[in-house]
């Protein structure tokens, strides 16, 4: 007996996809995600455009983590321009980008992926039944959506940050206020991290090779060494040479694995199983008090990581603000020179790489973006081909159902990957 | 009116001033440097206030540098009585009326120049007694003017008869003599506030030089062109080809229209609420901007050139027949903030010259 | 409260009836709030529509014993659209009455011909009623009434009705007739020429598009009409109603409270300037 | 109040304008009630099929594939919406209908040849008949809200259209323009966004879109008296609304 699992448009993850899987006599014989994005050309267009503009232009490739990208690319381009922001600098944008953590983390957890847990099809839903934690989780994103609107004008596409900072001293009374609602949203985010620790969550283990940077005496975000929980540990110039690219016809997608081993996982979980002793200690004994620790090897787990920084975030962002300190200026001058240069940083769904290669006059000559789920897709792929014999016990509906939650594990925003692409169009939700 | 005549005080009288100001109350709001410009603003402390640097204006740039004299930045006190954004009545779904609660403020402008002071007179004979946020506010308005000892580069209220001396509609007047201020009082207030500091009659010498130098700074803030016939002049080339001219720089971005301490028009935004409730804003426009003569189906100025016309007709010809006053004080505001420089005394001047 | 911002804020008005006109046109019988003087004719009010927005809109018709407005309503915009959710018994803004109407006064013993195109129907319509009403006190009357088609004639179902009061004349034409149409041609304004009247003793009342108001105000010349004869009202974008949002200048002149209804002779400087 | 059935679709894009839906945190149940949000991959799994009052289109269209879709919605949609940069005027990744498309594709993939995509990068309003637009990247969730609830109140919506100076000066920014003497495209730039990067100390970069009748021609011959380069001129209008008609005239202009 063979069936196919088509799920057309994969709901619920930012961007669009589609799963398609044939089982073939009680296993899965083939397993496509596709992704309907169309290939929008970042790289190819990034060139001859002048090194300034790079930040803002690839902030429009994700929606949903633009401050990943305009971190990474900055980055890189710092280090051509020989580029050292002060400390000040560093912890403002470490404030931005913990923002768009709690936004992005508060965003998946709640209303993308939490209803899979509990069976809903949607947080609308899931509302009605689970009003009060969804109230709450809405509060909490919306303040991370806040502090990125403080310094950066607005949550998605912030227009506030340039090469070398920001275009102004963001002053420490625009960012105070934020505190006034801490008190709440520190109790709204440490119920978020117990209500998830409470989530059915299905017993799997998978092998697996969880690839993060780690962090220099704090959780990693803006910098950090490549490390995996199977030893790895390079800089992050190295991190390219590490790689094979690849582009299957199936799916004609761009997927990336670690040369030598093979398929691996970045995100909030790999970031959790390398750093656990990085992570505020309130955060740990909220989850040892449930049982739980690290490492965590079940990617369905990933939703305790997401939550566990979101509180994390939560926390460290009273430190960061009240200790806050205006910068003497509001950016550092760098110098345009020919070079190369590349920069990861924690978007998050995970590492996102960025490398340029500018010329003399400041123009972007050579671009390369490896963003977090074109280097997830090959283990979301095995995760759905390990769980196959599960699959096809369940009735088509759950199966269905389940296969997309493990898909969501990985928050995959498709959006995100400039080289993602259709592979095939399906008719609405059948179940053939 | 000018109560009291010339009087001759130190420099730090202005210090005794703002203090007594506070002291009394009000809200003072006078020039502050803020990202490289002057800005109108609450002072809370005289040390706020602008004092050593000076604006260089000139068509379409700004900038300030180390000096001793200031003129204005884009701000006037339009801005305060006049505001950009106004709740005028929220509406409850089942249509209950209300109309917010204005904080009512006493404000002292410190430092105003003679034009902004004239803009206040020009916006009395549109505004008071009729909007009743201006009204309030403008009853309890106390006017301290600096008079102009150097204008700048787009300054022409000589031309427009508004400054660089103010002669009337002040509490107090003062003129910058090196380390001296030469005083006058307008008003009650002004003889009350200029009795608490030490001053003496205008000597002779003094006042000569006072007239030398007011004299010298009427010259600078001349337009080229004469107020004597200028509606008539204007009216009379109301099809003149140099507004088609003008057209062609215009970008029609209305920031002249914004920063005009006088242009008066308003749009009204309605904001539906998710509630069910509604309320409706009056904000800033100006007829510079395409909607501003925008109808259901047609549009009575959907050129530039004709919006640009309106614009230098009310001021200097429409006005006079509407309100008795020219709308325009000759600060230059419209020049210097303009984004490509269009210079209105040029335009006028041309047009008059029959082009 | 002062008088500006008293007079931004709307009165609540009932509506008392809604009667469907043409397929974009419906009239709305407004019941006048306490306090408010019944208008005059062509003069204006300002309705507000709950969150939506505020328009001017003549008065069509009058009964002074119920305190009943007519407000006839063309859907064209972004808040005329939303009238035609209003129902009988629904409320409304109301601010009113704005501007200066017709010459009331002025035609006594005159004779008057009224030309009208499209919407510019209804701000007449109260000067025809006044007429019948008080029949003697005037001269002849002519009304000559264009619209675009044949559907967007208003109060057809009156036409009958001004035939027959005395001394008077109706004469209607569609620039697009159609195949049943049995009546005139073309544009409103060409139908002056054929109209006979004594300039020196009439008046003449016009409303509509500001080009078709042109090109009557010219025919009205050639046939002889003194500049002090021809009454228009005016249409401009309008947000306050009482003077001050700038939006209705033409010229030097405030079309909501300096009109809506001028003479020509007043406005004729900038009247037929292009864009003004 | 009859609820309005909603259809939210993507096309080319990054997704951020239709995530300002989900950014309404204070007012998104509320709006449940009053709006049926019948398609929204972005936030559900349940689906219930047309015909939709209303679809809000993300996105551009640049594949054979969208171009069949765009055409279905427009079918099935009463009202259509386009969203954001790119579905009002193709967005940043139009940048790519400046060049070679051949060589772009060998630039990025290992197997070109499997790439199938359009010529150009159109906006929808290019296959099919648009109702409005919302500007913006991403459009902002005020503007979002209240173009929303004036279609619940039977209104033809209306948004701001005139230039981005007319906010930056209601606020009282300090212009850029004139003060740094640094090009900004706020002139010509349609409002809406609240003259958010002067309010932020950086000039407008235009991600709105052309304001109405925009004079580009008019701003540039100032950015060059003010020094600034032919090229960098043309980078700045060739941005996030590159391919707007009247952006794009003055570009090719220069080319
Ligand atoms: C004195 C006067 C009397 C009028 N009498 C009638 C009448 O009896 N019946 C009728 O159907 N129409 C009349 N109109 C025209 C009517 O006011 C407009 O059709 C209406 O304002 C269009 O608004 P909107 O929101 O539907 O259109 P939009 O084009 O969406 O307009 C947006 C806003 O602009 C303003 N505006 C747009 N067009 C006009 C306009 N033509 N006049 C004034 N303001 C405008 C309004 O404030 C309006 O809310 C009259 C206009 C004036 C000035
Ligand atoms: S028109 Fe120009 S110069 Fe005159 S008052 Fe207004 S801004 Fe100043
Ligand atoms: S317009 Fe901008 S924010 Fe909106 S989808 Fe396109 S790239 Fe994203
Ligand atoms: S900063 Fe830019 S948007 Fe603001 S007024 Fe100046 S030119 Fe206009």
């Amino acid at each position: 007996m063979s069936k196919v699992i088509k799920v057309d448009y994969l709901a619920r993850v930012e961007g669009e996809g589609s799963l398609f899987i044939e089982l073939d006599d009680g296993s899965i014989s083939r397993v496509e995600l596709g992704i309907f994005e169309a290939p929008r050309f970042f790289e190819a267009f990034l060139r001859s455009r002048k090194y300034y503009e790079v930040p803002d232009i690839t902030a429009r490739i994700c929606g949903i983590c633009p401050i990943a990208y305009i971190m990474s690319s900055s980055r890189a381009l710092e280090k051509i321009l020989d580029i050292e922001v002060p400390e000040e600098i560093e912890r403002l944008r470490r404030i931005l980008y913990l923002g768009e953590w709690i936004k992005s983390h508060t965003l998946h957890i709640l209303m993308l992926h939490a209803p899979d847990f509990l069976g809903y099809e949607s947080v609308l839903s899931m509302a009605k039944d689970y009003s009060e934690i969804v109230k709450r989780g809405m509060k909490l994103k919306q303040w991370g959506n806040q502090v990125i609107r403080v310094i950066g004008g607005r949550s998605e596409h912030p227009i506030s940050c340039r090469i070398g900072g920001f275009y102004r001293i963001i002053r420490r009374e625009e960012l105070l206020p934020l505190l006034g609602e801490l008190s709440y949203v520190k109790e709204y985010a440490r119920q978020l991290l117990e209500w998830v620790l409470k989530l059915p969550i299905p017993d799997i283990k998978m092998k697996a090779e969880f690839v993060s940077l780690r962090g220099e005496g704090e959780y990693p975000i803006l910098k950090g060494r490549v490390v995996s929980s199977e030893g790895l540990n390079i800089s992050e110039d190295e991190f390219e040479d590490n790689l094979v690219v690849e582009q299957t016809r199936y799916s004609t997608s761009l997927r990336y694995k670690l040369k030598g081993k093979g398929c691996y996982i970045v995100g909030p979980l790999a970031r959790y199983n390398n750093n656990y002793d990085l992570l505020d200690p309130e955060v740990r004994s909220v989850i040892e008090s449930h049982g739980y620790g690290a490492p965590l090897y079940n990617s369905f787990q990933s939703i305790i990581a997401r939550a566990a920084e979101v509180y994390h975030s939560v926390l460290e962002l009273e430190e960061l603000i009240s200790s806050y300190r205006e910068p003497q200026q509001p950016y550092v001058k760098g110098v345009v020179k020919r070079g190369i240069g590349a920069a990861i940083t924690e978007a998050p769904r995970g590492m996102l790489y960025h490398r340029y290669e500018i010329n003399d006059e400041g123009y972007v000559v050579n671009a390369n973006i490896i963003p977090p789920t074109s280097q997830n897709l090959a283990s979301i792929e095995q995760d759905l081909l390990a769980l196959s014999s599960k699959l096809v016990t369940l009735n088509p509906i759950d199966a269905q159902r389940l296969a997309e939650q493990i898909v969501r594990n990985y928050d995959p925003c498709i959006s995100c990957s400039t080289h993602f692409l259709k592979i095939k169009y399906i008719n609405k939700c059948s179940y053939v | 009116m000018s109560l009291t005549g010339l009087y001759v005080g130190k420099a730090d009288s202005l210090r005794t001033l703002f203090s007594e100001l506070k002291r009394l109350g009000y809200v003072v709001i006078g020039y502050r440097v803020v990202d490289g410009v002057l800005r109108l603003g609450e002072l809370n402390s005289f040390d706020e206030f602008a004092q050593d640097v000076e604006d260089v204006q000139s068509p379409g740039r700004y900038l300030l540098v180390n000096g001793s004299f200031y003129r204005h930045g884009p701000d006037s006190p339009k801005r305060f009585l006049y505001p950009p954004n106004l709740t005028l009545f929220m509406v409850s779904n089942d249509w209950i009326v209300s109309i917010p609660e204005y904080e009512k403020h006493n404000f002292a402008f410190f430092g105003l120049k003679p034009c902004d002071l004239a803009s206040i007179k020009v916006l009395d004979k549109i505004l008071l007694g009729v909007d009743e946020y201006y009204t309030s506010l403008r009853r309890s308005l106390v006017l301290i003017v600096e008079n102009c000892i150097s204008p700048g580069g787009t300054c022409f209220c000589s031309t427009m008869n508004t400054g660089p001396r103010a002669r009337d509609s002040f509490d107090l007047a003062y003129t910058k003599l090196n380390d001296r201020l030469v005083l006058e009082a307008g008003s009650e207030l002004g003889l009350k506030l200029l009795n608490l500091l030490e001053v003496e009659p205008i000597d002779d010498a003094t006042y000569e030089r006072f007239r030398t130098v007011m004299r010298n700074a009427s010259e600078k803030a001349r337009s080229g062109f004469e107020l004597n016939g200028l509606p008539e002049g204007l009216e009379l080339h109301i099809e003149s080809k140099i507004y088609k001219e003008v057209a062609e720089k215009c970008l029609g971005c209305a920031n002249c229209n914004m920063v005009c301490p006088t242009c008066f028009c308003f749009d009204i935004l309605d904001v539906p609420l998710i509630n069910g409730s509604a309320k409706r804003v009056r904000v800033w426009d100006g007829c510079l901007n395409f909607t501003y003569g925008q109808v259901a189906g047609g549009h009575f100025r959907p050129d530039l050139w004709a919006r640009y016309r309106h614009f230098v007709l009310h001021k200097f010809a429409y006005w006079i027949k509407q309100f008795g006053t020219y709308g325009c004080v000759g600060c230059g505001r419209c020049i210097t903030w303009c984004p490509t420089g269009i210079d209105l005394r040029e335009t006028v001047k041309k047009i008059l010259m029959g082009g | 409260m002062s008088k500006h911002m008293a007079n931004l804020i709307p009165l609540k008005a009932l509506i008392t009836h809604v009667k469907t006109e043409t397929r974009n046109v419906k009239t709305y019988y407004v019941k006048l709030p306490n306090g408010v003087e019944p208008p005059k004719p062509g003069q204006f009010n300002m309705l507000y529509v709950h969150g939506v927005g505020e328009v001017p809109i003549s008065v069509s018709d009058l009964d002074e014993k119920s305190r009943v407005v007519a407000h006839t309503v063309r859907f064209v915009g972004s808040v005329t659209k939303t009238f035609e959710l209003i129902r009988e018994g629904d409320v409304i803004g109301f601010r009113g009455p704005y501007g200066i109407g017709w010459p009331m006064d002025a035609i006594v013993g005159k004779d008057i011909v009224l030309i009208a195109g499209g919407i510019g129907l209804p701000p007449l319509r109260p000067v025809i009623r006044e007429v019948a009403r008080n029949r003697s006190a005037y001269g002849k009357l002519i009304i000559l009434y264009g619209t675009r088609t044949v559907e967007d004639l208003l109060f057809t179902y009156e036409y009958d009705y001004y035939k027959s009061i005395p001394n008077t004349e109706f004469y209607v034409t569609v620039d697009k007739p159609s195949e049943s149409w049995r009546s005139n041609v073309g544009v409103v304004t060409n139908l002056i020429k054929h109209v006979n009247i004594d300039p020196s003793k009439s008046y003449a009342f016009v409303c509509g598009p500001e080009m078709m108001m042109k090109s009557a105000a010219q025919e009205l010349l050639e046939k002889g009409f003194k500049m002090n004869k021809i009454y228009l009202s005016l249409e401009r974008r309008m947000k306050c109603g009482v003077g001050l949002c700038g939006h209705c200048q033409m010229g030097p002149y405030f079309v909501c409270k300096h009109g809506p209804v001028f003479p020509l002779w007043f406005i004729s400087k900038y009247f037929w300037v292009d864009q003004i | 109040m009859k609820k309005l059935k909603v259809a939210i679709y993507k096309f080319s894009s990054c997704g951020g304008c239709q995530l300002q839906f989900l950014n309404l945190e204070d007012e998104l149940l509320d709006l449940t009630s009053l709006v049926d949000f019948a398609l929204f991959y972005e936030a559900r799994r349940f689906v219930d099929l047309g015909p939709y009052d209303v679809a809000f289109v993300e996105g551009s269209i640049s594949t054979p594939h969208e171009v069949e879709i765009i055409k279905k919605v427009r079918e099935e949609s009463k009202i259509v919406v386009a969203i954001g940069a790119c579905a009002t005027s193709g967005g940043i990744q139009a940048l790519r209908n400046w060049a070679n498309i051949e060589e772009y594709k060998q630039y990025v993939y290992p197997r070109p040849e499997w790439i199938e995509v359009l010529k150009y990068v159109e906006p929808p309003s290019k296959y099919i008949n648009v109702d409005y637009e919302i500007r913006g990247c991403p459009i902002n969730k005020e503007q979002l809200l209240s173009f929303i609830l004036q279609l619940l109140k039977g209104k033809i919506p209306t948004l701001l259209i005139d230039s981005v100076c007319l906010e930056c000066k209601r606020k009282g920014n300090v212009c850029i323009l004139v003060v740094r003497g640094v090009p900004c495209l706020g002139p010509i730039t349609m409002g809406g966004c609240g003259a958010l990067c002067p309010s932020y100390g950086r000039s407008c970069y235009g991600c709105y879109g052309p304001m109405k009748d925009p004079k580009p021609e008019a701003l540039n011959a100032r950015f060059k008296e003010l020094g600034v380069k032919l090229n960098e001129i043309k980078l700045l209008l060739r941005q996030f609304t590159n391919w707007s008609k009247e952006f794009r005239k003055v570009i090719e202009e220069y080319e």
